[in-house]
């Protein structure tokens, strides 16, 4: 008996016991947790008569939008679809503009010049001192107090603004600017391709094989043949993806459940078997520890549970996005139209250049004495867009240009001197030495401005513009569904969290080994 | 004793000490509204409180106004005072909570406030779905539109003439969707700009980046009457888009909290029909008028007392707060609104402003 | 003579004008800036901005409805901060001297920048008149108006000059209670347009000229008085440690004093004050005192061990019986210090700072209670809770409150050996940093109440407290994770070799170094915090810029000032520039000091 | 009686075998040096004996606690078992005396008179108690591994690992830490030392042993080891070495 109960008491003091019983004590009650305020808010969900739902989705809201993508959205997804463009147009221009801008600024802090040196410091304190929304709301009214479109001002201009906003000249887009842009992916892999085999050239017989020269020509000339109608041939992908779209509209919701069951179960089965086999090598047979046992178990559980929800109707809405079922959700994101979408716009029989240069164009509205900006033609920016976006990129660039000011310092003092001894030029030395190696220290904050930047779009909403959080909101005041918008709201931002830093951890990982 | 478990109650003091204020306030909060709600109807917590919850605006010109020091006035305002005249004998006994529209009901239901007087208007849905009940409207309001003469725009325009122009409204109100749906069935489309507050929107259209601002009749009235020296700013179409009726708003199965309310709007329109003022409240002659008697409790007030409150109670609204026309013409005259010829005058004189008799 | 001016050359042409590139550079950012400043200054002063509706709603900006009879206990609060302030200067007072001389060179300099400003200051303006909706030129700075300035100036710039002749010398830290000197002593003799009513409650015009917010003279210059006594008293006591670990936790805690008595109304039952509450505290503060010097007397020491297993039993016994709230709450904290007393109390030194410690938390234990357990709220006439500025410093300084133990504990748990707790605290700061702060806030406003059970209901505030400990909790955790991964592996281990288990492990080696390694963090935190609450406008808090931007802009009634918001932004856009420069310029310098003193 | 007994010690870490086999057996106040090319498993080994690192399979019973899973049998060997290690690991936010002073008011619940006492008695036989209220960042290399000694001896340990004490100081200062490992040693405490100093293995060590690849390859007396040594292995190592 005392024997038995000493073994108990050893049981309970093993270091392995208590550490899996403390996580799943911790878990157990985590989820506990979770429950409770689940069932909370089923139960107050069914006292106001507002049942938890995703029917929104589908249905029309009723509600325009000032700009976007549907301004007259057909469904909620739409909607919702037309506020994630906005958003990553803003997102996407703003981060080039703010790096752009940040830069120049960076550098003007390290200047000689002590005026310009000054100025760039005193921006940097008003800016960083003052609320982004006080910002926005401050550009917006900086933007108002311009005068209004009047009656006269009609025709072309270079550029313009007024109280409706910003309009630009802009090489606008023409049918062929999609398939262009591809062939211009293309010709840019091919140069770089170029120089590396004209470096390795140089390198194998050891004379100058004018790598540089080569590609940028080898740019330039596909670039003209394909401005002049040659891009015409990425039209075989849209072939492709034609009959890809035709094939994927035979193809019935379940069977993309099955295809993402299967995918994730052979992901998961891969994995462990990658795990058992990595402790089996000849002799050396290894021991797993708990760690690896409930690594291999998890695997397999958000495996089952993926699989799970997949017949579960979360599974059966995502086929039917999927599928592009139109009556459910009135969406054109499904596979079949987002391959048909392909297949219209790379179209081999589409002739002309693939972008125009427009100026500036303000029209009449109709035979009324109202003037607005031609969204056709040229670049128009409404006062919520422009506002926002100088908001974000003025208040990123900031930052931004206090990362490129303390990576160039960081590495200037001891490596510049290495440099100089060397005999390299200041030009050379900056650009191969200081360069590469600060862009390695301000690459990691740098993806943090850039979360930051895409997370301050959401400020749009004071000045009216419509990007995701203001559709969202818009969206629940019409139809009370707040939790599922929010639902919604996270897995955008978490999707687009998750991309950029997956991007500026590939680079960061790319620049680590090259410096290797 | 074991030293394990004083490390465990020091961390354990930590954690306490830590969010020892949040908890605290939570804990008396919890457990102050458990106590509120055991089957309590809204009279007995609001009595039992010491002071009304009033759901506001968080600014409405006219209707919902922050003065200096913090005060409130306006006519939603009013009605908040009125209420609590009635259940208090104080008109002062409010505590407002100003709103957003997108968190009003959310607020109204979760109990955070007892009665939403926020400019907001009498819809089906919002009737049967959000488990809200309305009260009797106290302004009739109706969406309109707003733009200048100047751009070719007279008071005969239709919804037809702002084809493709750029229209500015406030968010999470049923305007977004009014004019949608009006300018679609007229066969055009708008640019909508929605932004947060109506004074935003405003604020656009007088710099110009709308060609037309659009949202209830009365603030339209207000702004212009405000803000346009010239003279250029024009109102339509004559009748309104929409019918919005404004009033206030509580929750559902509280049959007794919904007559407080009910007859504290009724008791300001029929001390108006007897021209009853604050300052003639006291002179009024209440033998004669036995409706008015009824209602000011000059034979014992059964009916109020019957409801849970004071005999007096209805005089008190009318001693400390003044008639519903009183309460109209001090907080929207102001701004160029009127009751003559306009929905909100007296029934007898053409207006829809009308209350079943006190008996 | 002249080689200073052939020096003064040289320089300017090695700053300005060293290459066409330069010089070119120069002259097109001046062009800006000049530019920039011509227009802010004309937007600025142009006829149509009312800046009364600025300064006659400065109440409504500072507290929003908070009562006036209660302002006294705003004035406390404010009082204490600048006491603690002073002492603090006093305390940690720069050895660094300045001279006059010094002093009237950076004022000359001042002087002559806006000499310079109101030279290239801008005398038209555009403005859309009111009476025939034309743009016009409008006159915003005339000669008349300008030369007498200038002059005034000029005659300012030569009284610095001949100041700065007679020779002396002060402490630099004796500068901030000058220029906390000057806005005091203008608060007094500035005079400015003020809204004056009528009897039928109409605007008097022209607006007469009264003196600066007549009612907050004396308060600020009572404020003014308690700070530079506050300042010699820290002088003082500039050697004593004790002291200034006392000024330090005071510090800490005075937030807490502050939230509770400015939200609260204590029922002050005096009866019931001289029966139990005065006499528990004395009997605690003897019995913590006694076992402070008695307990490592060798007689004592042995019942040591009895005597906390006592205080365990007594103390959670006392947790569920009926005895007044400051028993409980003593009682806590007396097991807490009992927990470390032998081990810090072993010198004399030791036992002077635990007594001063144990004064200090048990007095504002006590005082917490006797506000944070009291039922009675401040009746505000209008709002469940005061506003405008407060309310911003209240969010910024209880958001930091809130969220730093959050902080620290998703810290540790995502540094933790263990993977689900790693997994789950990943996960949550993860998710929490990807969404902005904004759509929280949402979260907070409309979607919270879903969640939360029948009956139980917290204020909007509360929960966009909640709501943003979880927000800057994640982000802080990220900052006190780099902390703890600049600690090397070889601490953990030397701490497992000699025998120490987890939560020693964590509280004793861990998290005082990872803690220091975040100290700079955290004020900048604040600043994050303070500059972000401004978010709250959107969901309809009342918060600084709400009343800027949302309230004014709607008052008609009874001086109107409807549309007057572009005025109100400018105006609070400087107020957080103020703010968040001079806090992040202060936290540099300290943050500097301390830097130097550790090494 | 020995004080540590390891039979067939083995360890892993992923798929790599750090230890093959490892079985010793080591008496009470016996001084063990183990020597060995880097990677050949002598530092995981001693890590072994206090828990740093978990061995696999075979066992190790130190002073006739078994070494398991068992959180009680961990916590008593720490207790019995002191590590010097190779880079110190002081605690810097602590002084010289606290950080000697910690483990015995907090493990051994002493009161803090009592070891501040014997931390200062342990001080003045390593050498150096007039740093006592220094900061360790402001003590040299040998000062700070003479405080990591008394550190370790504050807890009143029986075996005192070190894991090579002197490899990241300078000449001058190993000298100063060998002396205070030889007066140690001369006192009778049970010493393992993982070191490359061979000097120090000649004059105090009882037995020397080569690790290599995992396993022990020769086990001898000191003046067996350096001047007859048995495997060819060891005549190599000896040959870089000296």
């Amino acid at each position: 008996m005392v024997k038995l109960l000493s073994k108990i008491g050893a049981f309970f003091r093993n270091v392995v016991v208590l550490k899996w019983a403390v996580q799943f004590i911790f878990l157990g009650g985590l989820i506990a947790l979770i429950f409770n305020y689940l069932n909370i808010a089923v139960g107050n969900l069914a006292n106001t008569n507002i049942a938890f739902s995703w029917g929104f989705l589908g249905e029309t809201p009723g509600v325009s939008i000032a700009e976007g993508l549907y301004t007259l959205p057909k469904s909620g997804l739409q909607m919702l679809q037309t506020g994630m463009l906005n958003m990553l147009r803003i997102t996407v221009t703003g981060i080039i503009a703010a790096t752009f801008f940040g830069t120049i600024l960076g550098i003007a802090r390290l200047s000689n010049n002590y005026i310009v040196e000054k100025t760039a410091t005193s921006l940097l304190e008003v800016v960083r001192n003052v609320p982004l929304l006080v910002q926005i709301l401050f550009f917006q009214a900086l933007i108002l107090s311009l005068p209004r479109l009047e009656v006269y001002d009609v025709g072309s201009v270079l550029f313009h603004a007024s109280s409706k906003g910003v309009a630009l000249s802009w090489p606008n887009r023409q049918d062929g600017a999609w398939m262009f842009m591809l062939y211009f992916l293309i010709t840019l892999y091919i140069s770089n391709r170029v120089y590396k085999q004209r470096v390795k050239l140089l390198e194998e017989q050891g004379r100058e094989t004018k790598p540089f020269l080569w590609s940028l020509s080898a740019l330039v000339i596909l670039f003209a043949v394909g401005w002049y109608g040659g891009y015409r041939i990425v039209g075989i992908i849209g072939f492709v993806s034609g009959f890809i779209s035709q094939g994927l509209e035979v193809l019935p919701g379940i069977f993309y459940q099955i295809l993402l069951s299967v995918v994730a179960g052979y992901i998961s089965i891969t994995s462990v078997r990658k795990q058992i086999s990595s402790k089996r090598s000849g002799e050396l047979q290894g021991k797993y520890s708990d760690d690896d046992y409930f690594k291999m178990i998890i695997t397999i559980v958000i495996a089952i549970v993926f699989i799970a929800l997949m017949f579960a109707p979360v599974g059966q809405g995502i086929a039917k996005f999927l599928v592009g079922d139109e009556p459910t959700f009135k969406s054109d994101w499904g596979l079949p139209q987002f391959f048909g979408g392909i297949s219209n716009a790379l179209d081999w029989s589409i002739t002309g250049a693939p972008y125009e240069l427009n100026m500036a164009e303000i029209e009449q509205v109709g035979t009324t004495k109202f003037k607005k900006y031609s969204t056709e033609v040229g670049k128009s920016l409404t006062v919520g867009y422009f506002a926002t976006w100088l908001g974000v990129v003025i208040y990123t660039a900031i930052f931004i240009s206090e990362i490129v000011r303390a990576g160039i310092m960081a590495v200037s003092k001891g490596q510049s001197e290495a440099g100089l001894s060397l005999g390299l030029r200041r030009s050379s030395l900056l650009r191969l030495i200081v360069l590469p190696q600060a862009v390695r220290i301000m690459l990691p904050p740098m993806g943090n401005q850039y979360l930051n930047l895409a997370k301050n779009t959401s400020l749009g909403i004071a000045v009216g513009f419509p990007e995701v959080v203001a559709v969202g909101q818009t969206l629940y005041n019409q139809e009370g569904q707040t939790l599922p918008v929010f639902l919604i709201w996270m897995i955008f931002f978490s999707t687009v969290s998750l991309t950029l830093s997956t991007i500026v951890n590939y680079y960061n990982r790319k620049l680590k080994i090259v410096e290797r | 004793m074991n030293k394990k478990a004083i490390v465990f109650l020091l961390v354990f003091a930590m954690v306490i000490v830590a969010c020892g204020d949040t908890t605290e306030e939570v804990a008396v909060e919890a457990t102050e509204e458990e106590h509120d709600h055991e089957d309590e109807s809204t009279l007995e917590q609001v009595q039992e409180r010491g002071f009304l919850k009033c759901g506001v605006s968080t600014g409405a010109t006219g209707f919902t106004e922050v003065g200096d020091d913090g005060s409130y006035s306006g006519f939603d305002v009013d009605y908040c005072y009125a209420v609590a005249a009635a259940i208090f004998g104080d008109y002062s006994k409010v505590e407002f909570k100003q709103l957003t529209s997108a968190e009003r009901f959310t607020a109204l239901s979760a109990g955070e406030i007892d009665v939403l007087i926020r400019n907001t208007t009498w819809t089906q849905s919002r009737d049967t779905e959000l488990g809200n009940d309305f009260g009797p409207t106290t302004y009739y309001d109706g969406q309109q539109l707003m733009g200048r003469v100047a751009d070719g725009l007279s008071n005969s325009s239709t919804v037809a003439d702002i084809d493709g122009l750029r229209v500015c409204t406030n968010a999470g109100t049923t305007t977004e969707k009014n004019i949608t749906e009006r300018v679609g069935l007229a066969g055009g489309t708008i640019q909508l700009i929605t932004v947060e507050a109506f004074s935003e929107a405003i604020d656009k259209f007088i710099a110009g980046e709308c060609d037309i601002v659009t949202t209830d009749g009365s603030g339209l009235v207000g702004r212009r009457a405000v803000n346009d020296a010239l003279n250029d700013w024009v109102i339509f179409p004559t009748s309104p888009i929409s019918k919005e009726p404004l009033g206030p708003t509580y929750r559902s199965n509280d049959s007794q909290w919904a007559d407080i309310i009910n007859w504290t709007v009724y008791a300001t329109i029929i001390a108006d029909e007897y021209g009853v003022t604050k300052a003639n409240v006291d002179s009024a002659d209440l033998e004669a008028n036995p409706e008015l008697g009824r209602l000011f409790g000059a034979n014992d007030g059964e009916l109020q007392t019957k409801m849970g409150l004071d005999a007096k109670a209805y005089y008190n609204v009318i001693k400390q707060v003044g008639n519903y026309d009183e309460i109209f013409s001090r907080n929207l005259n102001p701004l160029g609104l009127y009751r003559e010829g306009g929905d909100n005058d007296r029934w007898a004189d053409g207006g829809l402003i009308y209350a079943p008799p006190a008996r | 003579m002249n080689i200073d001016i052939k020096k003064q050359t040289r320089v300017i042409k090695e700053n300005l004008f060293s290459s066409p590139v330069s010089t070119l550079l120069t002259f097109i950012t001046s062009y800006i800036m000049i530019s920039f400043f011509r227009g802010m200054f004309g937007f600025a002063t142009a006829p149509d901005k009312d800046w009364l509706s600025v300064l006659n709603n400065m109440q409504l900006y500072m507290v929003q409805a908070y009562p006036e009879s209660d302002f006294i206990r705003i004035w406390i609060c404010v009082g204490l901060g600048f006491i603690f302030s002073g002492l603090s200067v006093g305390l940690w007072e720069t050895e660094e001297k300045t001279s006059l001389s010094k002093l009237c060179l950076t004022f000359s300099k001042i002087v002559s920048g806006i000499i310079f400003l109101t030279i290239i200051a801008p005398t038209n303006s555009v403005v859309v008149s009111t009476a025939t909706g034309i743009r016009e030129q409008v006159e915003v700075f005339s000669y008349a108006e300008r030369i007498p300035l200038l002059s005034i100036l000029i005659g300012l710039l030569v009284v610095f000059f001949l100041i700065s002749k007679i020779n002396l010398s002060f402490n630099k830290s004796l500068l901030v209670s000058i220029y906390l000197f000057v806005p005091i002593i203008l608060l007094w003799i500035m005079k400015i347009p003020t809204i004056q009513l009528d009897s039928e409650n109409q605007r008097v015009f022209p607006d007469p000229l009264m003196p600066i917010a007549n009612s907050t003279k004396i308060p600020w210059t009572l404020i003014w008085i308690s700070f530079v006594v506050a300042y010699l008293v820290g002088v003082y006591f500039k050697n004593k440690k004790q002291f200034k670990n006392a000024v330090s936790i005071s510090w800490v805690l005075l937030p807490l004093l502050i939230f509770s008595w400015i939200f609260k109304k204590p029922l002050i039952d005096l009866n019931e004050l001289i029966r139990n509450d005065i006499p528990v505290f004395i009997g605690f503060l003897l019995i913590g005192v006694l076992t402070i010097y008695l307990i490592n007397n060798k007689i004592v020491e042995k019942f040591y061990s009895y005597y906390l297993g006592f205080l365990v039993v007594v103390t959670i016994a006392s947790l569920f019986l009926k005895v007044i709230l400051l028993v409980k709450a003593a009682l806590l904290l007396l097991l807490l210090f009992s927990a470390i007393i032998p081990a810090v109390s072993t010198s004399a030194k030791g036992k002077r700072s635990l007594t001063i410690v144990w004064i200090v938390s048990l007095t504002t234990t006590a005082f917490l209670l006797e506000g944070g357990t009291s039922t009675t709220q401040i009746v505000v006439p209008g709002s469940s809770i005061f506003g405008g500025f407060s309310l911003t410093w209240l969010l910024a300084i209880f958001g930091t409150y809130v969220s730093f133990p959050l902080g620290v504990l998703l810290a540790l748990g995502r540094n933790s050996s263990l993977p689900i707790i790693r997994g789950v605290c990943t996960g949550i700061i993860e998710l929490v940093r990807s969404v902005p702060y904004i759509t929280w806030l949402f979260f907070a406003s409309v979607t919270m109440a879903v969640f939360l059970p029948d009956g139980v209901e917290f204020n909007l505030i509360v929960r966009v407290l909640i709501v943003t400990a979880f927000f800057s909790g994640a982000y802080f955790a990220e900052n006190i994770r780099g902390g703890l991964q600049s600690i090397p592996k070889g601490q953990f281990e030397a701490a497992d070799a000699i025998g120490m288990n987890t939560v020693q492990k964590t509280s004793l080696i861990v998290l005082p170094q990872a803690l220091r390694a975040i100290v700079p963090t955290l004020v900048s935190s604040i600043i994050t915090s303070f500059k972000d609450s401004s978010l709250v406008t959107i969901i309809g808090l009342f918060d600084f810029l709400t009343i800027g931007r949302m309230v004014i802009g709607n008052q008609s009634i009874p001086i109107n000032f409807i549309g007057h918001d572009r005025e109100n932004l400018l105006f609070i856009a400087f107020v957080y520039w103020i703010f968040t420069f001079t806090l992040s310029r202060r936290s540099m310098k300290f943050e500097k000091r301390l830097g130097l003193g550790e090494r | 009686m020995s004080i540590i007994e390891a039979k067939d010690v083995k360890k892993w870490f992923g798929d790599f075998q750090a230890l093959k086999g490892i079985s010793m057996e080591i008496q009470e106040g016996e001084v063990l040096v183990v020597c060995g090319p880097s990677g050949s498993g002598k530092s995981t080994f001693i890590r072994c004996i206090n828990r740093l690192e978990q061995h696999q399979e075979g066992s190790i019973i130190v002073d006739g606690i078994e070494l398991t899973n068992d959180i009680k049998n961990i916590e008593a060997i720490r207790s019995e078992v002191g590590m010097v290690f190779q880079s110190f690991n002081l605690f810097p936010h602590l002084t010289v005396l606290q950080n000697i002073t910690l483990a015995p008011t907090w493990v051994r619940k002493k009161s803090k008179s009592d070891s501040e006492q014997k931390a200062m008695e342990l001080l003045e036989r390593v050498g150096i108690p007039e740093q006592a209220n220094k900061f360790p960042g402001q003590l040299s290399g040998g000062q700070q591994q003479r405080v990591a000694i008394a550190r370790a001896l504050a807890m009143e340990p029986k075996i005192m690992l070190f894991d090579e004490p002197t490899s990241a100081l300078d000449p001058e200062m190993i000298k100063e830490v060998l002396d205070v490992m030889k007066e140690l040693a001369k006192s009778g405490m049970t010493m393992i030392v993982v070191t490359h100093e061979m000097g120090f293995a000649k004059e105090v060590a009882d037995r020397v042993m080569l690790f290599d690849d995992g396993l022990m390859v020769e086990e001898n007396t000191p003046n067996e080891f350096f001047d007859n040594p048995k495997n060819d292995r060891t005549k190599l190592f000896l040959s870089q070495i000296l």
